[in-house]
């Protein structure tokens, strides 16, 4: 169990989570080095096919960063984020994969030690849950 | 009595401004003696721009004003307190008013009293002056022994030769009152 | 008439100078922004959030301070002065100095080698000093430009920063230059300073650690900040369980040297704002504040108060004499009045509301460009423009003009674009620089055939990354044509080869894995570009930021980790689009909807710029309210102002009246608008234009309380303004009472009206003036005298008016006593006496609403009012003269209560917004927006609720429409629709299906 | 340096050691004074609540006189330095009060005051450049290791515009003395509190508190002993502390300055105070015991 790397994708809105990122960059702020980011407009932009698609493929968790509520550089792109990560974890968990291997999360883009954070959290959590359900093969076709 | 409102008074006597007053309470907050004041420095300030002089008159903080000049140093409109409190002082004493402290207004006469005598001040002279006229003379006792002991505390007193130059200041003082 | 030169040059590089150089530049000016520091910024950088919206300060600063160093006509200077201004509008001479920063910024790649290396600490004065920093440095993380600098004064000439610099950037050598620059006009934003709190030290600072000024404590929250964004006791590194803040510390004060009279404006707000965050960390800290009146006159900011005291800060009114320290535990203690109690209290940190002062270089700018300066040192202004200097064709924003929050100074930057604007209006375009790019390639129907180019930053990168491997790795993709790795790829040769190797390779597509898309990636996109290949067809792999400087002590990982980011990348690049901008023409044309002070200085600065305006008003004569404003206000006669600007108004060839008129329909899009105007009830015009400025201004409330409309002795503060116009006031007056407040700041107007305290203290004095010896009575809750409005205040008391504080239990009482006899009572918590008096006339500082109609016109332009009927800007802090709909621009009294002079300079600067689209000719629509698939569509309109900004409507064939135009590209829509009908171009999801799928295995073309 | 000297009345009796004191190191020192003739009382604490105009007239006589003498005054105690700069401040800048009183003075002693004197504390003559750079050739005893809480009070500093000699809120120049003397000084904030010391006679129990907390702030910010440079002060928080309590010590600077020079006639001094500091003096072995 000590070996497993975690395969894990943040969604990161470039205001906030990806900003905050740089800032934990160069403030040298070290940690867990599972993480991989994908850099979004806007949180609101997160589309359940990808994160779906993303478990499919075998991601061992998933999470969704945007700006602060009340903060969003658009305005309430990452209140619809929320509100369809919180619907996906309903998906996921009916598909039998663990609700918590997905998750949303807020922050400034000036928190890079609160990005760290979040990202020692969110793997810690994932290597305590283990390697996704879903080793191979599709449990959900997607048409598109 | 002039119909003149006190704030104009003081404001011609002593200088000061106080209407400019924000009421911030900072004199209150810094004074030595707001503890023992049973009126606060800045409802002083606010008591002469409401005009209310028997009030003032018959309140103990201005006889326990220290002039330290807390207030005036921390004033945002400098305003300086004490000059206000002088004032009042003075006018309670020429108004013969029911003084609050009365052994205060005593303390200091008997200290200018020994001053125009000789010039310089008699410190066991005036001291026991005080003592006899407020009838507090066991208080500090012990303490003025010592001092005599330790030749701090001179019985005789001195004058200065031309002591007629300082009576002669006393009296034009009396004049400006 | 003389050729006008079609630059300006911006001092200072805060947020005021930056808002001012981005409007210039943006409509067609050069600009020369240069700044005394090593970064943009000022101020705000040094932030941590900002009321009254909590948002982060530098999250907000961070996008625009890379704009300005990115946009082609904005030169930046940092470390400069100027010092000689010689010439006159339109033909200036400024001669400026450049002071070394002993490290060439065309080389440094600001990787903070060389401060690893150097040996020397000194204090981070960018933190308070609460921290130390190297003496080769950078201002602070987030620094634009992104370059290091030397502290020369501090370096010991160890030369250990020019062996570790990798890219040769070091240089102690050079040496000062004196620049002499053309320019038309000159902008002055040199900012404020914050007043240095240890001057004062009965309040410790600089002598108990445990006191801090609220800018040290502002880094304390930040979490780039000394102390990584957690609240510490500087003697302990405790946290602090209980915190004071004391304000007026510097301000309001006219005792001594130290002191000044005015009020500095921000700081009750920042301290409220310093507390909410604070209990946000550690909700059971206990914080009070120490204030005189709570300064809350701004849009939003009674409401913020009012939450902060419901999540537990307290706050006592009470200003503090001084501070006094534990010397055992470093515990802090003051005392403060309550009531007639004394009471005292200890602290584990006190925070001093410190106020600010001018600029130290102010006299000397002053010296150098020929303008004078007031009383105070702050910029000498025209008494009617804030903008204006004594000198012509100089002008001053932000923090220099006076006290001022943000959306002020940016607002007031924008003045002073305008003003530049209006006098080089001859010039414009004319130095506008753009960059020539060979013709872009057609590779339609072509493979993808991607390069990629690994950076080793140095050793920032490679030191930890492995990257011979990585460029292995990365030539073994399918598509791949190729991977080169570069020391440092943003380096002019490295960017030079860049382009060598897509030309040689026939490139269509680049990742680039290096650092950050937010500081990196306009510049590799115009690599492409000058390649010939089409900007968007890149992708950025931040191999640094997210891999190498974050997983030092795994360089395996690190590695693993930029391979997948790579591969990721390379999927994804596989699929872009080439994107292409077009052109929209713009109807260089502008409505201004109310013709009150902020329209008609709207419309006159536009028209001066050489724009046609449609100016819609709906009384018979122009001047809204400032008709109806008697008393002189900073000296300026609010008749005259009115008088003198409608006959330019009038009289300008620019401009057409519609009196008696209103708009009835509005369509189109920005630079496109069509509207319908009915003119005198009757008659209906259509006018065509590309902008529309809202000027609806406000009203006074109908009034209920203190008798008002029972009592004719009760009057309200317009009509007090008609008394006094006609003189006869004071007449067998004896006794007169104010009170404030009336139906402003309660439930259901949780607002400040702004305007009503200042404008009773000048009723007050004219009252005083008229008759010396009336008695005079207001009744407040808080005096609202901010800024140098307070100088009229102090003059109000000395004249003997009477002020007297109250509160919600405390509410003065009016009583009609028969007849014409009036009589009122109030409790005086000053004295704790109860005061009553008969009282022959009482003005009632009534609330300030939104005309009427102000909805109405919102929902025809489907824009948003707040609750309280005002219109609500696209961002409260930093576009506070902008509309959500792009096109649609707002300001005056229409935007929230505000005086003469800040409605002055938002309506010139609401004409310098809408002149950066009416100044082009076309607008470029496109790139990163949202399109739909009719065919998919559904029509189900998820997408019409989803989009924050209402974009996408029913269009032709009942099928969805999102105008490129208008789409701000955040692709909600697309992540809400269920059809998966839209498309956001860039963030396509087969884009981001593959981006994920590349993390698995390799994404091939034949999926 | 040649200097008039004004000691006035507090410190003919109740701090002669203060008088003592400043006379011995001012020799030692080579500092001339040279004692005004036939001065008199400048009101002290009293005179201003009488009259504003007595409060300027009594000190403006001493002006007049050491004007005569052609030297600037050497004052050390706080209150009567206080109102010699009172005075001439209100001559300088011709008040209503200051006019009049240099008007009458004229008629009563035959001179008025022309203003050509700088009235200065005895620590401002004590911290001048060529003292200071005196001073360590000259110190025998240095006071080290003695941990000191300087007390200046309210009259040397207050109000800011007519008396400061220093901060008027972080004063630091009494504990730059005492550094220079090789002591050390604490760092507490009740160095510009008022000890009430105008009507201690008349008001004990309020002057009593206000001592208390001096003493006791003194005492929690580890100090051995306070230093003062005004009478009052001195004689207030000197004679104010309760027997049975833990008693500190009250030093006049002066005196401290006669100790690190190595007099040995200070200890005749120390046995006029109330409190007694000689065990805290042999104690650090700056005095012999005997
Ligand atoms: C503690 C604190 C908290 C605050 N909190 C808030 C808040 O929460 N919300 C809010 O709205 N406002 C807040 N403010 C106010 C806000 O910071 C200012 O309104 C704003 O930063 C002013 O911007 P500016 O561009 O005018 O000046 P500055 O930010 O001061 O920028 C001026 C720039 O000009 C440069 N410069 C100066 N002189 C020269 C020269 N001679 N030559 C070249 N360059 C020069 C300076 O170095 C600086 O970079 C706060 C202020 C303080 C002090
Ligand atoms: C009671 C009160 C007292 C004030 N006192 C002062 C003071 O003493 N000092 C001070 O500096 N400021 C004062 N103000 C604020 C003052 O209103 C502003 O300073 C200034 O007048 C605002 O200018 P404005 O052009 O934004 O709005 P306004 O002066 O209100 O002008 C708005 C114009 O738009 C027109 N309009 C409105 N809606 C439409 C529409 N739909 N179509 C066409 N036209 C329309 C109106 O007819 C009006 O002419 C006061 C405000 C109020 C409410
Ligand atoms: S400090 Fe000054 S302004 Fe404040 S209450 Fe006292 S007298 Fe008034
Ligand atoms: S001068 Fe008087 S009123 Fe002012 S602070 Fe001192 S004791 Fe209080
Ligand atoms: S490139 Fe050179 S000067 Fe720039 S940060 Fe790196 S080491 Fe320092
Ligand atoms: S030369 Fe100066 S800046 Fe460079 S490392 Fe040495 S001390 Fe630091
Ligand atoms: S009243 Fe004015 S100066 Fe005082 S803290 Fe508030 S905003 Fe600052
Ligand atoms: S492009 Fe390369 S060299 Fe330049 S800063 Fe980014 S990672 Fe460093
Ligand atoms: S009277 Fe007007 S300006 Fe003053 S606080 Fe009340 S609402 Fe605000
Ligand atoms: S991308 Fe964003 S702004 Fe554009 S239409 Fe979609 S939701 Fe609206």
């Amino acid at each position: 169990m000590n070996n497993f790397k975690p395969k894990i994708i943040a969604f990161c809105c470039y205001y906030c989570a990806y900003a905050a990122a740089d800032v934990a960059g160069s403030l040298r702020l070290q940690y867990a080095p599972e993480v991989r980011l994908i850099e979004m407009p806007c949180s609101g932009r997160v589309d359940p096919v990808v994160i779906l698609k993303a478990f499919e493929e075998g991601a061992d968790g998933v999470y969704v960063a945007g700006c602060m509520e009340g903060d969003c550089h658009f305005l309430k792109g990452n209140i619809q984020a929320k509100k369809r990560v919180e619907h996906l974890q309903k998906v996921i968990a009916e598909l039998g994969i663990e609700p918590e291997r997905l998750a949303m999360y807020n922050l400034s883009g000036a928190q890079g030690d609160r990005f760290a954070e979040i990202a020692n959290q969110f793997t810690e959590r994932i290597k305590k849950l283990g390697p996704s359900p879903i080793k191979e093969g599709e449990m959900y076709n997607d048409n598109s | 009595m002039s119909t003149e409102h006190l704030s104009t008074v003081i404001y011609q006597d002593t200088d000061q401004q106080v209407n400019r007053c924000y009421g911030c309470m900072k004199c209150s907050g810094g004074c030595p003696i707001s503890f023992a004041a049973d009126i606060k420095i800045h409802e002083i300030i606010r008591l002469v721009n409401l005009n209310q002089l028997d009030k003032l008159l018959q309140c103990k903080t201005i006889w326990l004003c220290a002039f330290c000049k807390t207030c005036k140093q921390r004033c945002p409109n400098d305003i300086d307190s004490s000059l206000v409190m002088d004032w009042l002082k003075s006018k309670a004493l020429r108004d013969d008013v029911a003084i609050a402290m009365p052994n205060i207004p005593i303390l200091y006469q008997s200290f200018l009293q020994s001053v125009e005598k000789l010039g310089r001040v008699h410190e066991a002279g005036w001291i026991s002056s005080y003592k006899i006229k407020t009838k507090t003379y066991s208080n500090d006792l012990k303490l003025g022994l010592k001092m005599i002991r330790k030749g701090k505390l001179k019985l005789l007193p001195g004058r200065i030769k031309n002591y007629q130059q300082i009576r002669k200041i006393f009296s034009c003082a009396r004049k400006e009152l | 008439m003389e050729k006008k030169t079609g630059s300006v040059m911006v001092v200072g590089g805060g947020i005021a100078g930056m808002q001012a150089a981005s409007d210039l530049a943006e409509s067609g000016f050069l600009v020369y922004l240069i700044t005394n520091e090593d970064s943009l910024g000022g101020l705000m950088a040094t932030l941590d959030k900002t009321f009254p919206t909590n948002e982060c300060s530098m999250c907000l600063l961070g996008p625009r301070m890379t704009g300005s160093s990115n946009e082609v006509n904005i030169n930046l200077l940092t470390r400069a002065e100027i010092v000689n201004l010689q010439g006159e509008v339109g033909n200036y001479t400024a001669e400026v100095v450049r002071k070394p920063r002993y490290v060439d910024e065309s080389r440094c790649t600001g990787c903070g080698q060389c401060a690893e290396a150097c040996p020397v600490e000194v204090d981070d004065k960018f933190n308070g000093s609460l921290s130390k920093r190297k003496v080769i440095y950078k201002q602070f993380p987030q620094a634009v430009p992104n370059k290091y600098a030397i502290d020369m004064e501090k370096c010991i000439g160890c030369q250990k920063c020019v062996k570790a610099c990798a890219a040769r950037a070091v240089d102690h050598q050079q040496q000062p230059e004196t620049i002499e620059i053309p320019i038309g006009a000159v902008v002055l934003a040199p900012g404020f300073e914050s007043f240095d709190a240890s001057l004062l030290g009965e309040y410790g600072l600089g002598y108990y650690p445990n006191v801090v000024s609220n800018i040290q404590f502002e880094r304390m929250l930040s979490s780039t900040g000394p102390t990584g964004g957690h609240i510490k006791r500087p003697l302990d590194g405790e946290a602090p369980k209980r915190i004071a803040f004391i304000q007026c510390v510097g301000s309001r004060d006219c005792r001594n040297k130290h002191g000044v009279e005015y009020c500095s404006a921000y700081c009750c707000m920042a301290s409220v704002k310093e507390a909410v965050i604070a209990k946000e960390h550690h909700p059971d800290i206990e914080i009070t504040i120490f204030f005189l009146d709570m300064r809350a006159y701004g849009k939003n900011f009674d409401r913020y108060v009012n939450r902060a005291i419901n999540d537990g800060v307290i706050l006592e009114r009470s200003l503090i004499s001084a501070v006094k320290e534990d010397p055992v535990t470093g515990n802090l203690s003051l005392n403060h009045c309550k009531q007639g109690d004394l009471l005292s209290s200890e602290y584990d940190l006190v925070v001093l509301g410190a106020g600010i002062r001018p600029p130290s270089s102010a006299g000397q700018l002053a010296d150098s460009v020929g303008i004078e300066l007031d009383e105070y040192g702050f910029a000498k202004t025209d008494a009617s423009s804030s903008t204006i200097t004594s000198r012509c064709g100089v002008y001053a924003a932000g923090g220099f003009v006076g006290p001022k929050d943000i959306p002020e100074t940016v607002a007031s930057g924008s003045a002073a674009a305008a003003a530049a604007m209006e006098a080089l209006a001859t010039a414009r375009g004319t130095l506008k620089q753009s960059k020539e790019y060979p013709p872009e390639k057609d590779f339609t129907g072509q493979d993808p055939r991607v390069g990629v180019f690994v950076c080793c930053c140095g050793s920032n990168i490679a030191g930890v990354v492995d990257v011979p491997s990585v460029v292995r790795q990365a030539t073994g993709f399918s598509d791949v044509v190729g991977a080169w790795s570069f020391t440092y790829s943003c380096s002019q040769e490295s960017l030079q080869q860049i382009r060598e190797i897509i030309e040689k390779h026939q490139l269509n597509r680049v990742v680039v894995a290096a650092c950050s898309v937010r500081t990196h990636l306009s510049l590799f996109r115009d690599a492409l570009r000058l390649a010939g290949v089409n900007q968007y067809n890149i992708e950025m792999a931040n191999i640094r930021d997210q891999c190498s400087w974050v997983h030092r002590s795994t360089p395996d990982q690190a590695t693993q980790k930029a391979k997948d980011l790579v591969a990721m990348a390379v999927a994804k690049v596989r699929l872009h689009k080439p994107l292409q901008l077009e052109p929209v023409t713009v109807i260089q044309k502008a409505m201004v909807v109310g013709g009150g002070i902020a329209g008609m200085t709207t419309a006159l600065s536009l028209a001066h710029q050489g724009y046609q305006v449609y100016l819609i008003e709906r009384q018979p004569e122009l001047g809204g309210m400032l008709n109806l404003l008697h008393l002189k206000q900073k000296g300026v006669d609010p008749k005259e102002m009115v008088r003198e600007k409608a006959n330019e108004v009038i009289n300008h060839p620019n401009i057409k009246v519609y009196y008696n008129s209103e708009i009835t329909s509005f369509s189109g899009r920005p630079g496109n608008f069509h509207s319908l105007v009915k003119v005198g009830g009757k008659t209906v015009v259509e006018l065509n234009y590309g902008a529309i400025i809202l000027a609806t201004g406000s009203k006074e409330a109908s009034l209920k309380d203190y008798l008002y409309g029972q009592h004719k002795q009760v009057i309200t503060r317009m009509e007090m303004e008609k008394y006094l116009a006609e003189n006869k006031a004071a007449v067998g007056l004896n006794t007169v009472v104010f009170i404030q407040c009336v139906e402003s700041r309660q439930q259901g107007r949780e607002y400040c009206s702004r305007t009503c305290c200042s404008q009773s203290v000048r009723q007050a004095l004219a009252l005083k003036e008229l008759k010396p010896d009336l008695n005079i009575y207001v009744l407040y809750r808080d005096i609202r005298t901010y800024g140098l409005m307070e100088r009229d205040y102090r003059l109000a008391r000395e004249e003997g008016v009477f002020f007297i504080n109250y509160d919600d239990e405390n509410s003065p009482l009016l009583q009609s006593e028969g007849g014409d006899r009036l009589l009122f009572k109030a409790y005086d918590p000053a004295s704790r006496i109860d005061i009553k008096q008969p009282v022959d006339l009482v003005v009632l500082a009534g609330a300030a609403t939104p005309s009427d109609g102000a909805k109405k016109l919102a929902n025809l332009l489907k824009v948003p009012v707040n609750e309280d009927g005002f219109f609500v800007e696209t961002h409260a802090k930093l576009a506070p003269l902008d509309m959500p709909s792009a096109g649609v621009f707002i300001c005056g009294a229409a935007h929230s209560p505000q005086n003469i002079a800040e409605v002055v300079t938002q309506g010139r600067g609401a004409a310098a917004r809408a002149a950066t689209l009416l100044s082009k000719p076309y607008l470029m629509a496109g790139g990163t927006v949202a399109s739909v698939n009719a065919e998919k569509c559904a029509s189900c309109l998820t997408c019409v609720r989803a989009c924050p900004y209402g974009i996408p409507a029913i269009g032709k064939d009942n099928k969805v429409e999102i105008s490129p135009v208008q789409c701000q590209g955040c692709g909600t829509c697309a992540g809400a629709c269920p059809n998966k009908a839209i498309a956001l171009e860039h963030y396509r999801g087969e884009q981001l299906t593959d981006k994920v799928r590349a993390l698995f295995r390799e994404v091939t073309g034949n999926e | 340096m040649k200097y008039s000297y004004y000691p006035g009345c507090s410190l003919c009796s109740t701090a002669s050691e203060y008088n003592l004191s400043s006379e011995a190191i001012c020799e030692q020192l080579g500092i001339q004074l040279k004692e005004i003739p036939d001065w008199n009382c400048c009101g002290a604490t009293s005179a201003h609540s009488a009259s504003a105009y007595l409060a300027v007239a009594l000190p403006l006589r001493n002006l007049i006189l050491a004007e005569k003498m052609g030297l600037d005054m050497v004052v050390p105690c706080a209150a009567c330095y206080h109102w010699q700069r009172v005075a001439h401040q209100e001559v300088v800048t011709g008040t209503a009060i200051g006019k009049k009183a240099n008007q009458e003075l004229g008629d009563i002693i035959g001179a008025s005051y022309n203003g050509n004197l700088q009235v200065k504390h005895i620590m401002e003559v004590m911290l001048q450049q060529q003292v200071l750079e005196l001073l360590p050739k000259k110190i025998t005893k240095p006071l080290k290791g003695m941990k000191l809480a300087s007390y200046y009070g309210c009259l040397m500093l207050r109000p800011a515009e007519v008396v400061a000699i220093d901060n008027p809120e972080q004063p630091d120049s009494i504990d730059k003395m005492a550094q220079a003397l090789g002591a050390s000084t604490v760092r507490w904030s009740s160095k510009v509190d008022c000890c009430g010391g105008s009507f201690t006679l008349a008001e004990s129990g309020v002057v009593d508190k206000l001592t208390f907390d001096i003493v006791s702030a003194a005492r929690r910010g580890g100090a051995d002993a306070i230093v003062t440079a005004c009478p009052l002060c001195q004689a207030n928080l000197d004679t104010r502390q309760k027997e049975n309590d833990e008693q500190m010590p009250v030093f006049y600077i002066t005196e401290l300055i006669g100790v690190a020079l190595g007099m040995s006639e200070s200890r005749q001094w120390f046995k006029k105070h109330i409190v007694n500091p000689l065990p805290l003096l042999e104690r650090f072995n700056l005095l012999k015991k005997g």
